[in-house]
C-alpha cells in the first residue's frame, strides 16, 4: 500500500516552492499540491483540492494545510472523495517535509504519525 | 417555510446586499483579516446567480444545493466552506421537511462542524445561533439579528482569521457576522422566517 | 520602535509565496525574504539573509526559517549583522503569520514571543 | 604547524579531491539528505580557487579566512555554513599560534557551536573529533581517519538531514563525514598534521 503527499496553501508559490523541496528528497513519492484559489488569487479551492486527490497516485494520502480556512476546504474535499485521507494539524513545511522523507524511506503509517505528532500546532 | 420560490426570492435578495455592500465587508475584514471577505462573497453572489440562471430549480433540495456548490466552489475563503456547508446540509435537510427553523438549525450544525467554532468566538456563529433560536420559537425580528450581529464587536476573535491578533480583534464587527446578518434580514424580507 | 520580519527558505517560491500570504494582512510591516541560493537553486544564501537583513526597513527583525541547514546560515548572517534580530525555532508559515499579523495589529515583541511560544517545533 | 604553504598546499588537494568524488559524495547524501554534498562543496572548492588565484593570501589567517568566506558564500548547504564557520575559526585563532592541532580544535569547536551537535550524531562532527584528538597526541594517521569515516556507517542520525529518515539512516556514510577524511587526508598528505 502506497502513501502520498497532499500539500494545501493559499498561495500557488509556496504549494509549488513545497513540492520542489520534497521533490528533492523523496523523488519516488507521489506529491500533489493545491495553492491558491481557482484564479490564483490568495485562498483555497475546493476544485483544485479535489484535482489533488484524484492526481495523486498513491493508495493513501497524507494532507497537509496551512491556515484554517484551507483545512475547511481540505475536509469538504475529504466528504466528497472516496480515497483514505489522513489530515494533519501540523506545521506545514516541516510537517510535509518529515512525511516525504519517511515516505521515501519506506517508514509505515503509524511510525509516520508518531513523528509527526511533536509538530501539531493548530 | 422554504418553499423554492421563497428560496428563490431569499437568495436573489442576498446576492443584491452582498454586490452592494461587497466594500463594506471587505473593509470589516481589513482590520482583523485579510481585506477578502466581500469580495469573497461577491464572487459567490455571482455564481449562484449564474447557477440559478442556468437551470431553475426543480424543487428546495435543488435549489439549496445549487446555492451551496456555488459558495463551496467561487468563493475561496472560509467562507465558502462555510456557507456552502450550511446550505450543503439545509439541502440535505430539506428532503424531509421545509420547515424554516429545522433548515437553519441543520445549517448551524454544518457551519459548526466545519468550523469547530461555538457562540462567543467572534464569528458568523454568533449570528446563526440566536437566529436558529428565535425562528424555532416563530419570533425572528430584524432586531434580534441586527442585535446579534453587534453584539460581535466587543467579543475576542479566537476562531478564523481574527483570532491571529487576539486582543486587537476587540471593538471590530466580525465580517462574517455582518453578510449573515443580510443573509438573515434577506430571509426576513422574503416571508422565509415562519 | 517597528519590528519587521525575515523569511528564510530553501527555495525561492516558498519564500516569496510566504510573503505574499503576509503582505495581504500585513501591509504596513517590513517583510523581507531570501529564499533558495544565489543560483536560486534549493538551499540557502547567506548573501541572500544579509540582503535580506539590510533591506528590512524596521529597527529591530524577527526571523523565522524552514530548516535547519537556513537556521545555520541565519546565525552566521547575525553574527555578521549589527541589527538586533530574533531568530525563532518554530513553524515557518504559520509563525510569520502570526507575528506579522501581530506587528500590523501593534503588539509589543513580548506579547508576540508569548504567542510564538506553542508553535516551537525545533 | 600550519603555514601559508601547507595550507595552500593542504586546501588545494582537498579542492581537487572534491572535484574528483562529486558525484560520489552527492550519491552519498541521496538515501539520507537532498543528493547535493557533491555539488555544494565542489561550487565551494571552485569558488576557493578562484579566491586564492585572485589574491594570493598574505599570511595564514588571510588563507583561511579567504577559504571560510568562499565556503560560506558559495556552498548554499549546512556544509557551507559548517566547513565556513570551521574555517572561520581557525582564522582567528591563527593570529596567536600555528598549532595544527589549536587552530583544528578552534575549528571543531566553531562546527559544534554553529551545529549544536556532539558526536554519536552521525556528522561530520564524528570525524573532526577523533581527529582533533589525535592531532593533539602527534599521531594523526590514515587509519584514525579512515575508521572515524567509517564508524558513521551503523550511527543513526540525530542531526540535520539525515535525522528526519529516523532508523533508515543506519547503513549509510555520512557525506560530510566522507568529505571532512578527504580534508583530514589532505592535511596528512600536506604534512600539515604535525
Ligand atoms: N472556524 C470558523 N467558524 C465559524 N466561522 C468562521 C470560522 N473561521 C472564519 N469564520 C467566519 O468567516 C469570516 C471570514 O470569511 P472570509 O474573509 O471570506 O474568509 P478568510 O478568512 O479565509 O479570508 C469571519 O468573519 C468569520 O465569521
Ligand atoms: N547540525 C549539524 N552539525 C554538524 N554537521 C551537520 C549538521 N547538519 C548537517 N551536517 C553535516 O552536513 C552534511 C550535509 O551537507 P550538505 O548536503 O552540503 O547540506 P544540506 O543538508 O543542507 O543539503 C551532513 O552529511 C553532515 O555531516
Ligand atoms: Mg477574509
Ligand atoms: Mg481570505
Ligand atoms: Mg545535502
Ligand atoms: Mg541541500
Amino acid at each position: 500500500m502506497s502513501l502520498g503527499v497532499v500539500v494545501v496553501s493559499h498561495v500557488p508559490d509556496i504549494a509549488a516552492g513545497i513540492k520542489t523541496l520534497l521533490t528533492q528528497i523523496a523523488a519516488d513519492v507521489s506529491i500533489t499540491i493545491a495553492g491558491g484559489t481557482d484564479d490564483d488569487e490568495v485562498g483555497t479551492s475546493i476544485n483544485k483540492i479535489q484535482r489533488a486527490f484524484t492526481e495523486n497516485t498513491a493508495d493513501e494520502l497524507l494532507a497537509f494545510y496551512d491556515l484554517g480556512s484551507a483545512k475547511m476546504n481540505l475536509e469538504m474535499a475529504m466528504d466528497l472523495s472516496d480515497k483514505t485521507i489522513h489530515l494533519y494539524n501540523t506545521a506545514l513545511i516541516e510537517s510535509a517535509y518529515t512525511a516525504a522523507a519517511l515516505i521515501q524511506a519506506g517508514t509505515d503509517l503509524a511510525e509516520i504519525e508518531a513523528q509527526l505528532a511533536p509538530l501539531k500546532i493548530k | 417555510m422554504l418553499t423554492t420560490d421563497i428560496i428563490l426570492t431569499w437568495i436573489h435578495d442576498f446576492d443584491k446586499k452582498i454586490s452592494e455592500k461587497k466594500d463594506y465587508l471587505s473593509e470589516l475584514d481589513t482590520p482583523i483579516g485579510d481585506g477578502d471577505h466581500g469580495n469573497n462573497l461577491a464572487r459567490g453572489a455571482e455564481a449562484i446567480e449564474a447557477a440559478l440562471n442556468k437551470e431553475t430549480p426543480a424543487d428546495a433540495t435543488a435549489a439549496l444545493r445549487a446555492i451551496a456548490m456555488a459558495l463551496v466552489s467561487k468563493v475561496g475563503g472560509a467562507s465558502g466552506a462555510l456557507y456552502g456547508t450550511a446550505f450543503l446540509e439545509m439541502a440535505k435537510t430539506s428532503r424531509d421537511t421545509t420547515k424554516t427553523a429545522d433548515l437553519l438549525a441543520a445549517g448551524l450544525a454544518g457551519l459548526q462542524k466545519r468550523g469547530g467554532a461555538t457562540t462567543g468566538e467572534k464569528t458568523m456563529i454568533d449570528v446563526w445561533a440566536p437566529v436558529v433560536t428565535a425562528t424555532k420559537g416563530g419570533q425572528l425580528t430584524q432586531k434580534i439579528i441586527d442585535d446579534a450581529v453587534a453584539a460581535t464587536k466587543p467579543m475576542r476573535a479566537t476562531k478564523g482569521r481574527a483570532s491571529y491578533v487576539g486582543d486587537s480583534s476587540i471593538g471590530h464587527l466580525d465580517p462574517g457576522a455582518v453578510s449573515s446578518g443580510y443573509l438573515f434580514t434577506s430571509l426576513l424580507e422574503a416571508g422565509g422566517a415562519k
